[in-house]
């Protein structure tokens, strides 16, 4: 049982969700998000993580090896993860150059 | 042969499509309208019209790939098939000095036509309501030309309300029996099939604008382009009629109905549904200062009779029922075509601004004088015979709340057809520039009045003509001669009301012809002399507010209706649609937190 | 011919990419990719229909590692809609080749999510899709749309995390990656964990597919957007992301799941019509419509496992939707249909969305309320009837308000070329032989 | 074909006595209500000069051809329905219709004469129909219910069949008719436009109501439209309620005459009641009118029909 890591992909995703629901400043809404794309990184790293496993490299001692699959879902996740927030920094730019804050001021409702 | 006369109706719908000038568009759709009524000719030989035949088959199947559609024409269908068929090319003839530019008018109303075409021959669920609805989308874009707010809400919703009642009673009929040929289906009397039949038979009143269902009719009516109003009043309300003697008599869901509530109650109701529709739209036709709207409302009334004939479900009150069905398809279409006439010479539709017509437009006149004979029942035209089976019909079964109304319903009708008489035809002459209609309106309103002449003296033909429908469907026909139907209270003799007429006009013909007259305008007469003009400013016609002492009297009670009630749900609606889009706050934030509760709930829903 | 599904997920894929260089010419090639990808996924649609189901590995990994595209009639049918509404709104574009790539690569994600077989490459394409079509709703680059857009991919990628936690959830569990494989081994799975995987994957796919309470941003986004791009949105993305929530339904192949779905649905479509009934600015109104449509939609997968017109009542919803209310998009740009084919493609669409033939809502509408009533499922029955004149009233006013227009919409024709599909699809629902059997049954 | 003949033949010679009868009443009318406000009054026989004189008048004047058809309707309207009213026994063309359509028939001369009134171009003469029409639309009302309790108590519709079954015992014997006879009676004051119901015609209010404009022929066809129409409601009632005087059946020469004699005396007893009523009570406005019909004596008439009904179905 690898409880302190789940604990900490409990705990960033949480902040992260609270940072979503609770911040006004949209730098700190998409600082959020990143930081629970972080949590879910880690909780796929932990799912393929074997104690005492080796790299899944075939170097003869093969025997008991980290799962490889979700490392390799994970650096999908993250160029993801960097596409998005590159975007959400361009589109705060320009929310900026519109808008004069980054404060979310409720624009369009209802 | 049958999937031609489909194909060329198309066909010819979609070419006036793309004809811009309104003339050319009408004889494309008048010569493709006669091809239902040659139809319905060559079907006739085997029902009882006999002319002349060319062999078409009766019925088809078409197949769609996996579906099949199942087409036959049945007694019923060729019943209705002559009271709407022949409508049209009349009305097309009218429609031709109608429409200078093609609106759009011709190439849906043909569409109509195929649909309704498509609805009569339908001998299956998924055909029937197939065409139903093609009917409702092609009547809807007609109502759309009209341009009007409530019109256009009111008819789509309505529709679509009605299509998805009839939907879900085909759908529970389908569950119940496994199939959807009208030959294969068989009732029983559990829930779901009388579930089933009230559903259906609630969705075809919407169509024949029975009372509380009514409420689109007046704005459709008073909005529509005439001709299209025409047939919408005198065509398609008896598609509703159509699928109520289908689901009730030809399936027969009133003996369905009748064992499960082990009493006449439910088609009773129907009966005091159609009386009381009768009623109050007779009320409020006569205080109603829009000529269409009066028509509407009138409309509403008459086919409220329908009802009654059905609900009571007799021989006698059936016929009458098919028989006012007929009579009003003719003279309803008159009145309306009349008014698109008068209009189309004067521009104007309240009653109140009219006025002196008939001096101008003599022929328009004497078809509506016409029809409205026939309208208000007076012995003359046709329209009697259909209100005395019904009354016939009532009084024998002994119902006593709805006679009265039914009766006074028809009195009421006196009251609205002398306010359509006086407002608009006759009184002072306020259009001294205007001119007779032109000639095919006329020739096509003189069309149409003739049947109304016809059945008046031979209402045998007309009972021919229902007979093998009522046969097929196990209810007896009532007993006639071509010109004297007795039932078990008394009998009508039409050549006696003819010959007697004869008889009684002599003294009248002879003081009119003895003495003679000199015409005199009647302005001089009762101004005395005086030079009209200085009572320019003063109207000399006593149309507005005609039926005020009894408005008066009346409207307290009729101002909480159906439409009234239709509007606070309508407002109703929108104040919860208000509440309801408050939960799209416009911030992420909240929309963040519905994410969270979201999940939280379905997963503590899931897990425990 | 070689007919290999991939393709047309690779081929618009690597052309997106090679817009940047073809600046010039960038619409042409872009329409002409996409003409292809239709050409293919007709291809791939008749191979499936004579053929079965197909299904195709990726760089030679067999199942359940490799990755693998699973087709089946259904699916080759959404990719072929998708491609089509795709080829025909893009002949609206007047973007610079940034919005053909973009466009193209939401065309490719949405197509993958469809195709796809294995449950991480769907994230992998929902997150493809989802941040080109952020990128396109921006493209407008005035306040709306970067409001829009921001609010879009705030809960996209809220949803998108969940998702992934979902994917993580399930391989943690059974190691597989793989639809069928999950599907299979879904019971041997702790009955918490599957819940949890569950409940987290419906709610960051139910993000995509506008499911209420998690469709926040749709409105704004559609406000916010083009013309052209709310219409894709409503063809794209939207109607592959509510066929990956069947695929889950089918996947967790639980009683409950369906349950929940049908309730949620059925809350999608109330609150959906509802919100569209007074609204009056009209991008927002079909906007809410399209949520209300959505409900419909799940509402005939939920019974899915009940009765066999589910599938089609949803296909032909489906494929009434995606036509029609695109095309209502498209019309939105000006005030008022101007022009005679505007007015009769939005009359056409209107028609086909509150279900009238010989459109193909009609058949939607058709088969739904068949297999409600087949269940007896009463309480739906009269949702649906309710919603449904509940929808008629707004639509009429709709029409009402967009009768005169001062100036034709150069989307027009489109917009009737795409009605006019549904029209195809309504006349012969049979081409795909899902209508059939039930009047010869 | 000689039958025929006679038949004929004495259908013209009862409508002719009918009128007769019609225009004597007009001058007995007159004279009882003179009578009664203790005046001198005109002749009995006023009516046959008024209508000789007016029939007789070189200068007529028209408003046009709509406007000669209140002359042509009216007065074959009225003639029309007395042909299918059983006078005194007779049934002329009795047997033909039955009372839905007498009824339907009464509305010909009405409809006819609101037309020549609409034609004439008055504005009085239009309010004066408007009122008429709604006095009928009023009475109408008790009157059918009346009707149709007779019809369901008879089990038929025909008047001449009614008359027959009355031959044991006259319906106004049964008590829920004697009710139903009264409500029918406030009815006939309605048709025949006598106070507190003359409203219509409202003889010292608006220039002769609908008739403003009128004179000439035009105005004597009218005069003998409101004879006929005297005579066709009273026997209307009588043979609704009282049998239609018939008291002999044995089909004797002497049969008819007494029955005929019979008729005319009650029909003459009904007339003067109405005109006792008429001459002592001021006039209802129209909704007045309209309340009162609709209010209480709908009610009544409503109340003797399901005491029919009741007694019917058990």
């Amino acid at each position: 049982m690898m409880w302190p890591e789940y604990v900490t992909v409990a705990a960033l995703i949480s902040i992260g969700l609270y940072g979503v629901m609770a911040k006004k400043n949209l730098m700190k809404i998409f600082i959020a998000i990143s930081l629970m794309e972080t949590g879910v990184n880690l909780l796929l790293i932990t799912i393929g993580y074997i104690p005492e496993g080796t790299a899944p490299i075939e170097n003869g001692n093969f025997v008991k090896y980290v799962d490889p699959l979700p490392q390799a879902l994970v650096l999908t996740a993250i160029v993801i993860g960097l596409s998005v927030t590159a975007l959400a920094l361009t589109l705060l730019i320009r929310y900026h150059s519109k808008t004069g804050t980054l404060e979310y001021r409720r624009g369009m409702k209802w | 042969m049958l999937e031609l006369i489909f194909t060329a109706l198309l066909v010819a719908s979609f070419v006036t499509l793309f004809v811009k000038n309104g003339r050319v568009a009408a004889v494309i759709s008048l010569i493709a309208s006669l091809l239902p009524v040659a139809a319905i000719i060559d079907w006739g030989n085997e029902f009882g019209l006999k002319i002349f035949s060319f062999g078409l088959e009766k019925s088809m199947d078409f197949p769609i790939a996996g579906i099949t559609m199942h087409f036959s024409v049945t007694a019923l269908a060729w019943f209705f098939g002559v009271m709407i068929f022949f409508l049209i090319p009349p009305i097309m003839l009218f429609s031709y000095s109608f429409f200078e530019k093609n609106r759009g008018f011709f190439p849906f109303m043909l569409f109509l036509i195929t649909a309704v075409f498509g609805i009569l021959l339908a001998s299956d669920f998924l055909t029937l309501f197939f065409f139903w609805e093609l009917m409702a989308a092609s009547s809807f874009i007609l109502v759309y030309m009209g341009r009007d707010r409530k019109a256009i809400i009111s008819y789509l919703s309505f529709s679509v309300l009605s299509a998805v009642l009839i939907l879900t009673g085909i759908a529970l009929i389908y569950s119940q029996n496994g199939t959807l040929l009208f030959s294969n289906v068989a009732f029983s009397a559990d829930e779901v099939t009388v579930s089933a039949i009230i559903l259906m038979i609630a969705g075809f009143a919407v169509k024949s604008a029975l009372m509380p269902l009514h409420a689109w009719a007046p704005f459709v009516y008073s909005k529509a382009d005439e001709p299209f109003v025409a047939f919408l009043s005198g065509g398609l309300s008896k598609m509703g009629y159509y699928g109520m003697f289908l689901m009730l008599f030809a399936l027969p869901g009133a003996k369905i109905l009748q064992q499960y509530f082990d009493s006449t109650v439910a088609t009773y109701i129907l009966a005091l549904i159609g009386a009381i529709s009768a009623f109050i739209g007779t009320l409020l036709a006569f205080m109603e200062d829009d000529l269409r709207k009066l028509l509407a409302y009138s409309s509403i009334a008459q086919l409220g009779y329908i009802a009654v004939g059905f609900g009571i479900g007799s021989s006698l009150a059936i016929t009458g029922a098919l028989f006012q069905a007929f009579n009003h398809a003719f003279f309803k279409s008159v009145l309306f075509l009349a008014a698109g006439a008068v209009a189309y010479r004067t521009g104007k539709w309240k009653i109140s601004e009219l006025g002196g017509v008939a001096y101008k437009m003599p022929f328009t006149f004497m078809a509506a004088l016409f029809s409205i004979f026939a309208l208000a029942a007076i012995p003359i035209t046709s329209g009697f015979a259909a209100k005395w089976l019904l009354y016939e019909a009532a009084v024998s079964n002994k119902y006593i709340f709805i006679t009265p109304i039914m009766l006074i319903a028809s009195v009421g009708a006196f009251l609205y057809s002398f306010r359509i008489l006086y407002g608009v035809f006759l009184g002072e002459n306020r259009h001294d520039d205007i001119k007779e209609a032109p000639l095919p309106m006329v020739a096509g309103m003189f069309l149409l009045v003739m049947p109304l002449i016809i059945f008046l003296i031979f209402p045998g033909y007309m009972l021919d003509m229902m007979h093998s429908a009522l046969v097929n469907a196990g209810i007896g026909t009532v007993s006639h001669t071509n010109y004297v139907i007795s039932t078990g209270m008394a009998s009508y003799n039409t050549i006696a009301v003819v010959v007697g007429m004869m008889i009684a006009m002599i003294p009248a013909f002879l003081i009119y012809v003895l003495r003679k007259h000199r015409n005199i305008d009647f302005k001089d007469n009762f101004l005395a002399g005086e030079p009209y003009e200085i009572y320019g400013h003063i109207s000399m016609h006593a149309a507005n507010n005609f039926y005020k002492p009894i408005e008066d009297v009346l409207m307290p009670y009729l101002r909480r209706g159906a439409t009234s009630f239709y509007m606070a749900l309508y407002n109703a609606m929108g104040r919860v649609s208000k509440t309801v889009r408050r939960i799209y706050t416009g911030l992420s934030q909240d929309y963040a937190i519905y994410v969270a509760v979201f999940l939280l709930i379905i997963m503590g829903w899931l897990i425990w | 011919m070689v007919m290999h599904p991939v393709l047309m997920i690779a081929i618009p894929l690597l052309s997106a990419f090679i817009m940047p260089l073809i600046k010039k010419a960038h619409r042409y090639f872009a329409f002409s990719i996409l003409l292809l990808n239709t050409a293919l996924s007709i291809l791939l649609f008749a191979k499936v229909y004579n053929e079965g189901a197909l299904y195709e590995t990726i760089a030679g990994f067999s199942p359940p590692v490799g990755i693998y595209l699973a087709v089946d009639n259904l699916s080759a049918l959404l990719a072929f809609l998708i491609n089509i509404f795709a080829t025909i709104n893009f002949l609206t574009s007047r973007q610079d080749f940034r919005f053909s790539m973009l466009y193209l690569l939401g065309v490719a994600g949405a197509t993958g999510i469809v195709l796809t077989g294995d449950i991480f490459n769907m994230f992998v394409f929902f997150e493809i899709t989802a941040v080109a079509s952020y990128a396109l709703v921006a493209s407008k680059k005035d306040r709306k749309a970067t409001e829009g857009a921001i609010k879009y991919m705030i809960l996209g990628s809220v949803g998108s995390v969940f998702m992934l936690v979902g994917i993580a959830i399930i391989y943690s569990q059974l190691k597989s990656l793989n639809l069928y494989d999950i599907a299979a081994r879904i019971s041997s799975m702790d009955t918490k964990m599957m819940w949890l995987s569950f409940s987290f994957l419906l709610t960051g796919i139910g993000v995509e597919a506008e499911l209420f309470p998690l469709n926040g941003w749709v409105p704004d986004a559609y406000e916010g957007a083009e013309s052209n791009i709310s219409s894709f949105l409503s063809f794209g993305p939207s109607k592959a992301s509510i066929y990956a929530i069947a695929r889950l339904l089918i996947i967790f192949s639980m009683s409950r799941t369906y349950e929940l779905a049908l309730y949620l649905g059925i809350v999608t479509l109330l609150v959906g019509e509802l919100a569209a009934f007074t609204q009056k600015n009209t991008k927002r109104m079909l906007a809410y419509s399209s949520i209300g449509q959505m409900g419909l939609i799940l509402i005939a997968f939920s019974l899915m496992d009940k009765t066999s017109y589910a599938i089609p009542a949803a296909f032909f919803i489906i494929v009434s939707h995606a036509s029609a209310k695109s095309a209502l998009f498209l019309l939105s740009d000006k005030d008022g249909f101007g022009d005679m084919s505007s007015k009769y493609a939005g009359l056409a669409g209107v028609l086909s969305l509150i279900g009238m033939p010989p459109l193909a809502g009609f058949w939607g509408k058709w088969y739904l309320l068949m297999g409600v009533a087949d269940e007896k499922i009463w309480a739906v029955a009269a949702i649906i009837i309710f919603s449904a004149v509940i929808e008629a009233i707004y639509f009429a006013r709709y029409l009402y308000k967009n009768m005169e227009g001062k100036e034709s919409s150069r989307n027009s024709i489109p917009a009737a070329v795409m009605v006019s599909i549904s029209i195809v699809m309504g006349i012969l629902p049979i081409l795909y032989n899902m209508a059939g059997g039930v009047l010869n049954a | 074909m000689v039958d025929f003949l006679i038949k004929i033949a004495v259908i013209a010679l009862y409508t002719t006595i009918a009128m007769l009868v019609g225009i004597l009443f007009m001058g007995i009318g007159r004279k009882i209500v003179a009578r009664v406000h203790n005046r001198v009054g005109p002749p009995v026989y006023q009516g046959f000069i008024d209508i000789a004189k007016l029939l007789t008048k070189k200068t007529n004047i028209s408003h046009g051809w709509i406007y000669d058809l209140a002359l042509l309707f009216s007065l074959t309207g009225i003639i029309l329905t007395i042909l299918f009213l059983p006078i005194g026994g007779v049934k002329l063309l009795g047997t033909e219709g039955d009372a839905f359509l007498v009824l339907y028939l009464l509305a010909i001369p009405a409809l006819g004469f609101a037309l020549g009134a609409g034609a004439s171009g008055n504005p009085n003469a239009a309010i004066g129909v408007m009122r008429a029409l709604v006095m009928m639309l009023s009475y109408e009302l008790p009157f059918v219910i009346t009707m149709i309790a007779l019809m369901i108590y008879y089990d038929t519709s025909s008047i001449a069949q009614i008359v027959e079954l009355q031959r044991a015992r006259w319906a106004i014997m049964i008590p829920p008719f004697m009710l139903a006879a009264a409500v029918a009676d406030m009815a006939l004051q309605g048709m025949l436009m006598e106070a507190p119901f003359d409203i219509p015609t409202a003889p010292h209010e608006i220039a002769s109501g609908p008739m403003a404009e009128f004179g000439g022929k035009h105005l004597g066809s009218l005069m003998l439209y409101k004879a006929g129409t005297i005579v066709a409601y009273t026997t209307l009632f009588v043979d609704l309620f009282l049998g239609g005087g018939v008291v002999m059946h044995d089909g004797s020469i002497l049969s008819y005459i007494v029955n005929f004699a019979v008729w005319f005396l009650l029909i003459l007893l009904i007339f003067t009641l109405s005109l006792l009523i008429n001459a002592s009570f001021p006039r209802f406005r129209i909704e007045q009118a309209f309340k009162f019909y609709w209010k209480y004596e709908a009610l009544l008439a409503f109340i003797s029909l399901i005491w029919v009904y009741l007694m019917v179905i058990s």
